[in-house]
């Protein structure tokens, strides 16, 4: 499993319905709606906690492997 | 482009699903494939078996042997699949309705055989599906399009149910402590016998709205806050845990399963010859 | 002493030896009078051959383990009587559409409801075509004989595999628990039918495609390393569900054609006497030994008279009795109820001979000479 | 035996005599006749008054059912009185001693034996009362060889209880040779 | 501004507020799109008239409420679709050979199994006749207007008072779902029948004598003080279950008699344009919609088409059909399913007209303009 | 001619009953009787319903308002008399396999409602109308024609299935203790709700039979040293316990009742009217 | 209701079915199977206990008040 | 309006389309016209996009389904692509400001307004934006009577939002003025 500090915060938008679920309890307040979709408003903040994947109802929010990237 | 729990373990063409925004339901099905994930089964000895429901169209998205049946039958089904091909690890996804209503008897019978099946019951207090009517676990007073006067039904505790019907591994957690859900499956998938695991859900769209009972949000802040884990309160009063519910391990015993003392019947012929 | 390999057999255990050599592996049942031998054989004989009986809570989870089991690759089947029938209708849909070979066998009894429970009936005929909801297939087979038994029973397996779709064996109480002689046949003597799986290695494998040539999608097991989906909602080539109106036309349409389509492959009927027949009386499963009885005796008698046994009740022998219908003067239909395979008939002669009824709703089988007196009242 | 022959077993729940008519119908077709072996039940599986029924020909048995029985055996009164009618012109009436024949039978013959008596006294066991009476109806109307008979008995009756169904069986015999 | 006192309603509302009016006083039922809007109306009308409504745990639990209720005197129904009614089916026949008058709504959804449960179909009729397993009398009634959801409901309780029988509403989602204007009729307008009672101080009542010149025996309700017996076994007079085959055969006869000799009573139709018809479209429920826009475009195109619509299903029409059939070249039988009430229309008509059939089973409705070319290639 | 309680309790012209000489049946149907004589009950007020099997036969010998209806579903039909006749005492005879394997769902649900309805269980351990074969109460290990190879399923224990689901009022009596019977019934149908009475009976034509269980007399015996009246068994060991079962009352408690609780939403529009 | 003692121990043959529960649970042995029906052989030892009529299945053997007789 | 008039509103699950049909279709009856409403559901009684049919007529309505639909509302994208072929020649496609009209469309006539928007930013509840609609779609096609409709209106919203919706409908009469 790659490390969590190799991890990327990815939104996959086309998938999010906008619950706001995520925002609500990330601890860090890296999220935010807008226009009914997610959006990474403060990445520094973001502890990589995994939090937001774990709630997210429709996987659109989730800690990627950098190898994601390359697809 | 997903990560690799979504990509190993669901349907990825098929995704997004088709519940509403904010529905419990996609949380709680993320944390079986976790489960499945942390247990590292192969994903073709796993058959994950459903009935009617919103929540019973989870197995459609997952990636395995999947079974969508008839409403309230998921059990039953899952009885003939295990029966026939004990290898397989046999998980039934089922709602409150469909597990408790009109599934209602199957749950107590597979439950008293002690059949390893681990059944998860996504809890949503309502029926989703076809439109907020009350099921037998909408609280008492609650309202539903069935109940515009307040239910006077009392719910069920559907672990408790399962329990005295026999089930030997039963557990609880909700939508907002989904790790404990993967945990509490996991634990259930590797009980030899029947398993009830209930996942707390949120019906924004129906239970949500016609209890006024606010955002997806506030349902998931009112799981956090009312939960309890069995081993915390082992510690509170009577008191403190007034207008609490109970999660976590809520019951685990050993039985003999019910594929195996099948097994023993037909080894016995096997020697004969 | 033992002068042949003959035994003397209920019909519902010549039904049970018939599961046993077509290769069922699975029972999944609740016990309903006068169909319980059938799970009590079951569950006595399939442990010995590695196989499962399972005695569920209801009818309803009885049809719903037996659809489970056949999904995992095995020859599953289930047996019960009229109310339980009537339970498992929800069930048999389901199989028609998610395509899932099995076997119901429905021993009939009088009703309805729970009327006279250990009397014998054929009031199950039509239910056995329209007792679920929605437009589905149905194929449906009656025995006369202990003999029958066995083999129709062989047969349900190898149509219900050949076909990928639920088949019924409509026994009768008479032929249920009426015991006979029977010669059970060598197994390699039988021909048995094994549903088509897919390669093992078939990485494309879609569940509901009909390959070119085929009639039916190849099955593969649950277990086997095909992983699908499969639903009783309208649903895609690869078994996911659809709202589209294309493919739900395209699927609910080949379910019923396939049967359709080979009416010719799945009728069986037996004529007797029929060359020369001015009467025919038209009779099925236990009632059909009455009206055989009955022309022989008017044969003797001189009279021409012949009988047509539907051996497939579902699909019914259109085209044969539409065909004989047209050479003679009058069909008397002999069934064991209030009038319901007559229907068909009437429907299929079109007007070209006069159709008669004897049918019994008191709990009595009809007697040859009753049916002898129509015939003389006919011809 | 040239003919078709229609047999009717009655007497109560416990008696065997459904098991009687296997056996007879086994017997015939160890003969390489034709047999069929039918009965009625009362409410769903259980009880009451029993009625097995047999029919052993040479020929093809279309009709499963006895129509007019050429013998009609009843071991208890509430069967006789309820069977009775439906004998034959010309056939047989066997009852147990402990039967009152009723008045104006049409059967052809009536004969009385103490098939449920010679159970218990002689062989001490009531329940092989079916096994006498089947030998008592052979040895009245030669429906099957003696051999196939016997053969069908010991295939039937539980292991253990062969010697002592072989007796019932020869006591059968006994009473039913014509006096 | 409101100048009439026309309300905007859909087919499911229109059945409550007909349900009520007949005196509907208990709802025992399951939720199932597309019925759903029953339940719901139900449990928001009952109490506010002092009746019952309950959400019981299935559809089979319904179906026994709802009985259960009827038979304490008061007016009872269960609704559902599909998968339910396949689920009811055994107490439906228990609800038969009891004479348990109530009623069962079907709103017919695509089958078989869940199909596309959202969308229309008419693939239940027969079911509704053979969906139980023995044979029983049925009434069913097919509404094409949310008008007639309403009149027609208040006829099934009518009928199932009068000849004491469960009486099927076979409404479909056409009907069931749409919103149309109706005047909901003052109850004083409304014939209503309520069972015939036993005299209070009736020592010798006999719960299942029919008294001289009546056509079912009187009902007493639990509770009224007729302490009596009621079983789905086959029962004599005094209800209690008997084995005897003459009263047998009396009780199974009376119940299927009953329809049967008042067909006239019982059977309704709709006739359109049918005076000088050569061709005539026959069709039903929400399809009849499609098939008369059909019929006046055809007649606007001079055409001599007319149509034929079977209020009641089931018993048949039987007698006009026939009668019809003789004058006529072809009928068009226009249902929304693979082929059902057409087999009924070609048994009836005996080969006196071509039949031809329109059928859909891919979720969508039958367009006018089908039936219109249809029309055109038959004439 | 016949003594004063089966006189004015019983179809008198239908007895005798069709069940076998010394089934336990028609002792608890007496027991039943003598409750409601004891409590005076309007029999023109009392419903009798029952489903399929030798047990369900019991109503139609009982001179009341009786409803034999179909396998397993009395307590379901019996919802639709008590709910729309909440005047009439609606007791459910039903037998093992009617009430928890066919009828199980009802019964839970009845329960779960606590709807005033009394339903007593003839459990025989076995279904005795077709002949044998092994029921959710046949104790593992034992035979029935569908177990011939000893029953690998694990019996239910029905009046704890039924408190679990909601029941407010359970108990346990045998053939053998047949007064008991007859106070817990008296106990259960003046509790207001649902309450659930197990008569353990005895089938020796095929559960005795078949398992070698000897005759009737001997299972009463069985019964008489093995019962432990709860009353009892709370001031003895768990070793002294071993291998008995409990009679007696099991669980008394109050809560809202069913149709009361629905007649308060009827009073609400009353008083709006 | 009639005093203990004036009620008399009677027997219905033609209802019992020789099932012998009434005989083995009297407390006093009054009672024995003949040709499989129950028949009183002690009336002496009978205390009117009332337990063959308890557990009596078929309502066969009973305690029945004088009146009874009189039927 | 003369001849009958089949209307089709789309958007997504929450916009209150049907609602919306319903209250165009009430309007139509208390005008004395004849008037038939119909939807679409998804999977069982379930959302996503939503499609709400109206058909006024003087005349009987036998068929209740738009076959062309003279006028087609699209308040999302989603919506519009899907239904836009199914709109008639002479049609009009009325779609809100936030959808982008397909190319190739066949409809007679396309009008874009900011439907959406005036329903959040106008009058501040976005629940109101169908009550807008159908004040447009009255204002331009002059289906129902001024008075039915706002009486319609007033019918069927929640009790406490009847001025809301009252200057939504008149909103919408705005938007609804050819420009
Ligand atoms: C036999 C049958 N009855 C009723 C229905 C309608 N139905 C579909 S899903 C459902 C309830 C689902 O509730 P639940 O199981 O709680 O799932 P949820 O949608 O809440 O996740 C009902 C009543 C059906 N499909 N089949
Ligand atoms: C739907 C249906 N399934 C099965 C049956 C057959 N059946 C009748 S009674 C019975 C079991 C009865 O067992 P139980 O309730 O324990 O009663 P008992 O006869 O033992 O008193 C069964 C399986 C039936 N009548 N209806
Ligand atoms: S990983 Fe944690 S901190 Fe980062 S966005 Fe998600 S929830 Fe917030
Ligand atoms: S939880 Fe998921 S669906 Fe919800 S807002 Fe966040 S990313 Fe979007
Ligand atoms: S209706 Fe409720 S349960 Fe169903 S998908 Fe929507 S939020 Fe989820
Ligand atoms: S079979 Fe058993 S339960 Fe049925 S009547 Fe006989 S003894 Fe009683
Ligand atoms: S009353 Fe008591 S003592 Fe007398 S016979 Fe009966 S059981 Fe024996
Ligand atoms: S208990 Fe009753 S049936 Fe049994 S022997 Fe005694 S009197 Fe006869
Ligand atoms: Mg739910
Ligand atoms: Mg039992």
């Amino acid at each position: 499993m790659a490390n969590q500090n190799e991890k990327k915060l990815i939104v996959k938008k086309s998938w999010c319905k906008g619950c706001g679920i995520c925002v609500e309890f990330c601890p860090k307040n890296v999220l935010a709606l807008n226009h009914e979709k997610v959006e990474i408003i403060d990445i520094e903040k973001c502890i990589k906690c995994g939090l937001c994947e774990l709630r997210c109802p429709d996987f659109a929010i989730y800690l990627g492997g950098m190898e994601d990237e390359e697809k | 482009m997903t990560n690799a729990l979504v990509e190993n373990y669901f349907r990825v063409d098929k995704l997004p699903h088709i519940w509403c925004p904010g529905c419990g339901h996609g949380i709680l099905m993320r944390s079986i494939a976790k489960a499945i994930e942390n247990l590292g089964l192969d994903k073709d000895k796993v058959c994950i078996v459903s009935g009617i429901g919103c929540s019973s169209r989870a197995p459609g998205y997952m990636d395995f042997n999947t079974l969508h049946t008839t409403h309230g039958r998921a059990l039953a089904f899952a009885t003939g699949v295990k029966m026939a091909r004990p290898e397989l690890e046999v998980i039934v996804i089922t709602g409150d309705g469909d597990a408790s209503a009109i599934g209602g008897n199957h749950l107590i019978h597979a439950a008293r055989r002690n059949i390893n099946i681990t059944t998860i019951v996504f809890n949503n207090n309502i029926y989703g599906m076809t439109g907020g009517q009350y099921s037998p676990a909408t609280p008492t007073g609650d309202l539903g399009t069935t109940a515009p006067y307040g239910n006077i039904d009392r719910p069920f505790d559907i672990p408790k149910l399962a329990a005295a019907a026999g089930a030997t591994y039963v557990g609880r957690a909700t939508a907002y402590h989904a790790n404990l859900l993967t945990k509490l499956v996991e634990n259930g998938i590797q009980n030899k016998g029947f398993s009830l695991i209930e996942g707390l859900s949120v019906c924004p769209t129906y239970y949500g709205r016609k209890n006024k009972k606010g955002t997806v949000v506030d349902i998931m802040k009112w799981q956090k806050e009312t939960a309890v884990d069995t081993k915390v309160a082992a510690k509170l009063s009577p008191e403190q845990l007034e207008g609490k519910f109970l999660i976590g391990e809520l019951k685990n015993e050993a039985e003999p399963e019910y594929t195996e003392e099948y097994q023993k019947i037909i080894d016995r012929f096997v020697k004969e010859r | 002493m033992k002068k042949n390999n003959i035994k003397l057999m209920q019909g519902n255990e010549a039904c049970v030896e018939g599961a046993l050599a077509a290769g069922m592996r699975f029972y999944g049942g609740y016990p309903i009078t006068p169909s319980t031998e059938i799970a009590e054989g079951s569950a006595q004989k399939l442990p010995k051959v590695g196989g499962k009986f399972i005695q569920m809570e209801d009818e309803i989870a009885g049809m719903a383990a037996t659809i489970g089991a056949a999904l995992t690759g095995v020859k599953a089947m289930t047996a019960t009587s009229g109310p339980g029938f009537s339970l498992k209708q929800e069930n048999i849909g389901y199989a028609a559409i998610a395509e899932i070979p099995c076997v119901i066998v429905n021993v009939q009894r009088h009703g309805p409801s729970t009327g006279l429970p250990t009397s014998p009936s054929q009031g199950d005929v039509m239910q056995a075509k329209w007792g679920t909801h929605g437009d589905h297939p149905v194929i449906a087979i009656s025995p006369s004989s202990v003999k029958e038994a066995f083999d129709l029973t062989v047969r349900c397996f190898n149509l219900a595999e050949k076909y990928r779709t639920p088949v019924i064996l409509l026994l009768d109480e008479i032929v249920g628990h009426m015991r006979e002689g029977i010669a059970i046949p060598d197994p390699s003597e039988l021909e048995i039918i094994d549903r088509k799986k897919p390669s093992k290695d078939d990485k494309n494998y879609l569940a509901y495609k009909v390959e070119e040539g085929e009639i039916v999608p190849a099955m593969a097991g649950f277990g086997d390393g095909h992983r699908y989906h499969v639903t009783g909602l309208v649903h895609d080539e690869s078994g996911f569900p659809t709202n589209s109106n294309e493919i739900a036309d395209v699927l609910c349409t080949r379910i019923m054609k396939k049967v359709e389509d080979h009416v010719d492959d799945i009728v069986a009927y037996e004529e007797f006497h029929m060359e020369d027949a001015e009467v025919v009386v038209l009779s099925y499963g236990g009632t059909a030994r009455s009206a055989k009885s009955a022309v022989k005796k008017a044969r003797e008698k001189g009279l021409k008279v012949g009988m047509f046994r539907p051996i497939t009740i579902w699909p019914f022998p259109e085209k044969q009795v539409k065909e004989f219908a047209k050479n003679v003067k009058g069909i008397i239909v002999a069934e064991l109820n209030y009038g319901q395979l007559v229907l068909e008939v009437e429907r299929v002669v079109k007007g070209s001979a006069d159709i008669f009824h004897i049918g019994k709703v008191d709990g009595e089988i009809i007697t040859p000479n009753e049916i002898l007196s129509k015939i003389e009242e006919v011809i | 035996m040239s003919k078709q022959m229609e047999l009717r077993l009655t007497g109560s729940g416990g008696q065997g005599l459904i098991l009687g008519g296997i056996i007879l119908a086994e017997a015939a077709i160890m003969d390489g006749k034709n047999a069929i072996q039918s009965q009625s039940y009362g409410p769903e599986a259980r009880g009451g008054a029993s009625k097995a029924e047999v029919i052993i020909s040479n020929e093809e048995i279309d009709f499963p059912k006895v129509q007019t029985a050429d013998l009609l055996l009843s071991l208890t009164q509430v069967a006789c009185d309820k069977y009775v009618d439906l004998i034959g012109q010309e056939g047989l009436l066997l009852v147990d001693s402990s039967v009152t024949v009723p008045e104006n039978t049409n059967a052809g013959e009536v004969i009385q034996i103490p098939i449920l008596e010679t159970a218990s006294e002689v062989i001490g066991k009531p329940m092989v009362a079916n096994i006498i009476a089947i030998g008592a109806i052979n040895a009245l109307l030669n429906i099957v060889s003696k051999e196939s008979l016997e053969a069908a008995v010991l295939n039937r009756v539980p292991k253990g209880t062969e010697e002592l169904n072989k007796s019932a069986l020869a006591e059968g015999y006994k009473l039913g040779v014509r006096r």
